[in-house]
């Protein structure tokens, strides 16, 4: 499918192609180029640094909550990827901010939901951070009740399958939402009628403090599949390329009429759920500090190093413009004006604030 | 002008807002070839095909969160909960997300969508298919609610709520789909959603309600008539909005105020119309206001008699309206 | 485990050994005398027979609603004797008139709940007949709202884990019950804490009017089973000695502590989902013609009679008495007295009607 | 007495319940080694095991669901739902289940189940995280529901509704669980379900109120007090049952009632309140009822400004006593 690369390309905001393009190409994942694979790693990047930057400005007293993606950007990234941008829809979760930005959220709107401006095109300052909405990018609004969106995602698939529009909807969620019988309902509709819906789950073996092992009496997310009559998949959520493989793959059953998939991604959750938790309540400093050694950054930066499709110098580049851009986003986020008490009645019913 | 009973006010409603407009689809439980449990839908499914009339799974969480993600999507969804009793799994959905979709992302999103269920008792329907759901719901800011009792409002305000680009609740009085035959004008007619019907006039006093107690107040009404006592009777017909100005007219002008409903008295929705008029209209009344509500126990039984003890009906309200012109 | 044999003989509540026991006794199923598939027999013709006087009252218009369990008796007859009665709990839903019957609800408990009269033990004519609730027989309390009390028998399976109790708890349910989303969280809790519960779908292919495969995307409610974490088996639901077999396994995984089963039954609706329904509008007249062939009373009377446990004029004795039985109860319950207004304010709370 | 927070009130409670009764378990979502999101339970793990401190699924329905069977069997659960506004998806167990059981099987089976849940405002917890969800659920004939402002009410409502027979609904405002400190008898003792507290003593008018607003109207009444009005402030601490009595008195002493919630006004706790006012007062006042609630929006934002907009807080509460007193 060519298309999606040329579309990867056509959307890249910033020219990242190397100074000195290595003659010897190796081969590459189908529909990715040496220019899409830098793009990817870009967004990693400047997601790390948008997550930092949040966290930063919760211990600064700037705001009063943000939730992490660290361990999840591999796997969001590469679905991303998989899609076609611009015509395919997400209907992410409130730990998708890798998936967010590659998928055409700007550092400036990531940071004006984080401080709750006015003028933040999500939700103006209503929704807690991270909780996307973004027509034009074809990203859905979603709320924090867990599981809420997956039925919504199916609706989404139904009504342009009603339509014959090619449309694929990308559905995520944790692991912990599957349990949730709004999942079940979801995943059982998209069953019966086929749906174009790729629905992944990022599995991070956490719903807050609760192991898997009390969430399910399964190994696998994927293993359920099986009960709503279409494929499973598990892959290695912290590997960009393989993800990409895998939810390319689903992507394309879904387009071409052979119904959902249900990939899990494997991951981890590298800090505690939110700046609310503290993790070493339930788990131990140890068992924290070991996944560290599956950060998705550096081993993505040492894939495209391998093949010579990234340099050091390149790799500085790109990190010193990420976090020029981040540092920017944040200054001018920062200035903008709140809401104010009139903006609370706006946007109540179409025709108005009436009760 | 035509007849017409209230079954077939929604049904019409239902069929020319389907072959108007492409984005209309219907989805519910045995809404297909079973044509709904009423009978409403029925050769629906002939007429516009499996993709537009769409028999679900045993799943109301879905029935409503499918048709919000439609809706999100462009679609005009009617989803339909089988019974008013069936909607609490379907909670979250109509509460926790379609009501505050619009508002939680700044007009960025919006939900166009009908649920229509059938609502109430005098069927028989026992414990779990009798219940009034609207007090439950009509709290919350983001949603309508619809009550229409005729077959012209029926229609005229389910038209009205396709239309609409936000969550409507339709809720339909089951005892009233079969029983309530009335004149519907011709062809294409819209009832505005939040709009009271002054269903009888009269000077004193005002009897506030809606749903089948507006049928069986103006029957009350036409009794008390006999004895000189004239009775304005005032059908809501939409609970959320809510006409506060023709509930404060009508109290301005007659000084009492009864409110009747078949729903249980406490927290029901004649909480509300009380207190608007407590607030409003205190220093204009000559009585206190009074309630004639459902008995507060959990449920209607099956047993005829508890079903007989526990709904409003015309002698209870007629006893209501001498007790409150007498005070 | 003999002690269910004894069980089962000390409940009967009729003398039904037949005048002649043959003297070459044929292997009978592990748990089940001659007498006890006699008793088993005899709660299926009961059970047709209340089935049957429901559906002429309702026509007669002396009551104004009736459920079939018609094809759905060998099942629930099986799944009676398949416990320990007196000691497990059933869940049952709506279509359970032959699991009532055979775990101690009397004709005249069911005549009672059908006219709606107000010394109704189960609901003093609150609910829909067939919503039994008979704490002393072990029959938990449901209401009409589909697969609500599924959750409710794994938290009575709990508390009796809790209590180490060794008790036994039946969940049954259709399969569009499998639908609901409550319905897979409470498999999901079952499976997770390994719960000693047995599952039972009775699946009739049909939720009123919408086939098996508008409801589901797979061929199987079993298959669901492996989603969490423990066996789903399917047995021929029509045949009552199959099933007695898969379930009595079930119940012995569950009892001896090793987690629940999903048993799947396959079964039919012989006649329309209610009084108020007619399945014409959805099924032909050939295809419920051809239920008739399933039948699993003649089945099961001639499985018995080749085997040589029953003969005709036990069968012709046993009916007769069935009949006379559901002919008393019928006409007393009639006679009983109807609720009154004074009735309505009852057992809202423990301590009164207070609001 | 001893002073605590309201966090430590119920914390207490739940734990000299668990110590008293082998048969009050707790189960919810990180009530384990996380000890609740809020350090509730923490150590209850430890010390009560894990078959009765349940960590359970992110599935609320079951939560709540597995409860009610647990109750049925004779257990005496205390389930918790995170944040109350995670509770609808358990809303057909609360609402439809629970809430009926007793009375569909004519008192055959009970309920003896506590659904414990934050909710409100102030913490900037956003959309989704500051929900009141009282006017859901009042309306329920069958359920019980509490509300406690103090220390001392949120542990002794919280051991009646342990050792009540019956499904109660224990809202706890986390804005008070640290917020609010205050003395607490020392040993067992019970605060009773459905009797209002007076507050704080008044002639000049009654502000009629609870949860975290109780708190803002003793210091706006306060305020007032320097310009010698007098307000009364009573704090419902149960809405259902809720305390008609009381209210009667007081406003029947006071002539004059100022409503105030948090939670969204229309349809809110404060239209029963006020519809019982009208029927039963309505000859006692001098000016009309008024209401002083949340406006009806869907929700509270996560801006600091729109959390300031929502809330009721002591200026606002002390400007609408001043305007009732001037009527
Ligand atoms: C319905 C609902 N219940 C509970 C919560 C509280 N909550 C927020 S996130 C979370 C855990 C989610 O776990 P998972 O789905 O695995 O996603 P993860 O955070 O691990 O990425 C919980 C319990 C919620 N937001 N919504
Ligand atoms: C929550 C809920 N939704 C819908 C219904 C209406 N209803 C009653 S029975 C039924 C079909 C049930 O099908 P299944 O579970 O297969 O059981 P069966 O009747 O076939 O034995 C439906 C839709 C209900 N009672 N409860
Ligand atoms: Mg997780
Ligand atoms: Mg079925």
């Amino acid at each position: 499918m060519p298309a999606l690369e040329e579309e990867s390309l056509a959307n890249a905001s910033n020219d990242l192609s190397m100074k000195s393009e290595p003659k010897i190409r190796v081969s590459l994942p189908e529909g990715l180029s040496a220019e899409t694979l830098r793009e990817m790693y870009g967004r990693m990047v400047l997601t790390r640094l948008c997550d930092d930057r949040a966290f930063a400005l919760n211990r600064q007293g700037k705001i009063p909550f943000a939730a992490t993606c660290q361990g999840h950007e591999a796997a969001q990234v590469a679905a991303a990827y998989a899609l076609k941008r611009g015509t395919d829809w997400v209907v992410p979760y409130y730990r998708d901010t890798a998936l967010a930005l590659a998928y055409g959220v700007t550092p400036r709107e990531q940071l004006m939901c984080l401080f709750a401006r006015k003028d933040d095109i999500f939700s103006s300052g209503r929704q807690f951070p991270n909780h996307y909405s973004v027509p034009d990018r074809k990203i859905a609004s979603i709320s924090s009740i867990i599981a809420a969106h997956v039925t919504h995602g199916v609706g989404m698939a139904l009504a342009f399958a009603m339509r014959k529009e090619p449309i694929v909807t990308l559905i995520t969620f944790g692991e912990g939402s599957t349990s949730e019988g709004e999942w079940h309902e979801a995943m059982n509709f998209a069953g019966i009628h086929q749906l174009p819906v790729v629905f992944m789950c990022e599995n991070n073996e956490f719903a807050i403090s609760v192991p898997q092992k009390l969430q399910m009496a399964v190994a696998n997310v994927a293993d359920r599949a099986a009960a709503y009559g279409f494929p499973g998949v598990i892959c290695d959520g912290t590997d960009v390329v393989a993800t990409y493989s895998v939810v390319r793959e689903a992507v394309e059953r879904a387009r071409s009429g052979d119904g959902p998939t249900l990939v899990e991604a494997k991951v981890y959750r590298a800090m505690s759920h939110t700046s609310d938790d503290n993790q070493l309540t339930y788990r131990t400093q140890d068992e924290v500090d070991a996944l560290k050694a599956r950060d998705p950054i550096p081993r993505f930066e040492a894939w495209l190093k391998d093949r010579g499709l990234l340099d050091d110098a390149t790799i500085k580049q790109m990190k010193q413009q990420a976090q020029a851009e981040v540092d920017e986003a944040t200054d001018w986020a920062e200035a903008q004006p709140p809401p104010t008490e009139a903006d609370l009645y706006t946007h109540v019913y179409a025709s108005g604030p009436l009760s | 002008m035509a007849t017409k009973t209230v079954l077939e006010g929604v049904r019409d409603a239902l069929h020319s807002e389907m072959a108007r407009d492409p984005r209309v689809f219907i989805m519910g439980e045995d809404v297909g070839p079973r044509g709904n449990v009423f009978l409403i839908t029925k050769g629906f499914l002939d007429e516009f095909g499996r993709s537009r009339v769409i028999d679900t799974p045993l799943a109301e969480a879905s029935i409503v969160g499918v048709a919000v993600g439609a809706a999100m999507a462009g679609m005009r969804p009617v989803a339909e909960i089988q019974f008013a009793d069936f909607i609490y799994p379907a909670y979250n959905q109509i509460v926790g997300e379609a009501a505050k979709i619009r508002y939680r992302s700044a007009g960025g999103n919006s939900c166009p969508l009908v649920i229509r269920t059938p609502y109430g008792g005098g069927v028989r329907g026992a414990l779990s298919h009798s219940v009034s759901i609207e007090a439950l719901f009509y709290h919350v800011p983001g949603l309508k609610i619809c009550v229409p009792s005729t077959p012209a409002d029926a229609q005229g305000l389910l038209v009205s709520a396709i239309r609409d680009e936000d969550p409507v609740l339709f809720l339909e009085h089951k005892r009233t789909y079969r029983l309530i035959k009335g004149d519907v004008p011709e062809g294409d007619f819209t009832v505005p959603i939040g709009k009271a019907d002054v269903a009888r006039q009269g000077k004193d006093l005002s009897v506030i309600t809606y749903g089948l107690m507006r049928h069986f107040a103006i029957e009350a009404a036409q009794s008390l008539a006999k004895d000189g006592v004239e009775a304005e009777v005032i059908d809501l017909r939409t609970i959320r909005p809510m006409d506060r100005s023709t509930i404060l007219q009508s109290v301005a002008k007659t000084k009492r105020a009864l409110i009747v409903h078949e729903d249980q008295k406490f927290g029901g929705v004649g909480a509300e119309i009380a207190a608007i008029i407590a607030e409003e209209a205190l220093f204009d009344l000559d009585a206190p206001v009074r309630r004639l509500c459902g008995p507060d126990v959990p449920a209607m039984g099956y047993a005829k008699e508890y079903e007989e003890a526990f709904m409003p009906n015309v002698e209870r309200i007629a006893g209501a309206m001498c007790d409150l012109v007498a005070v």
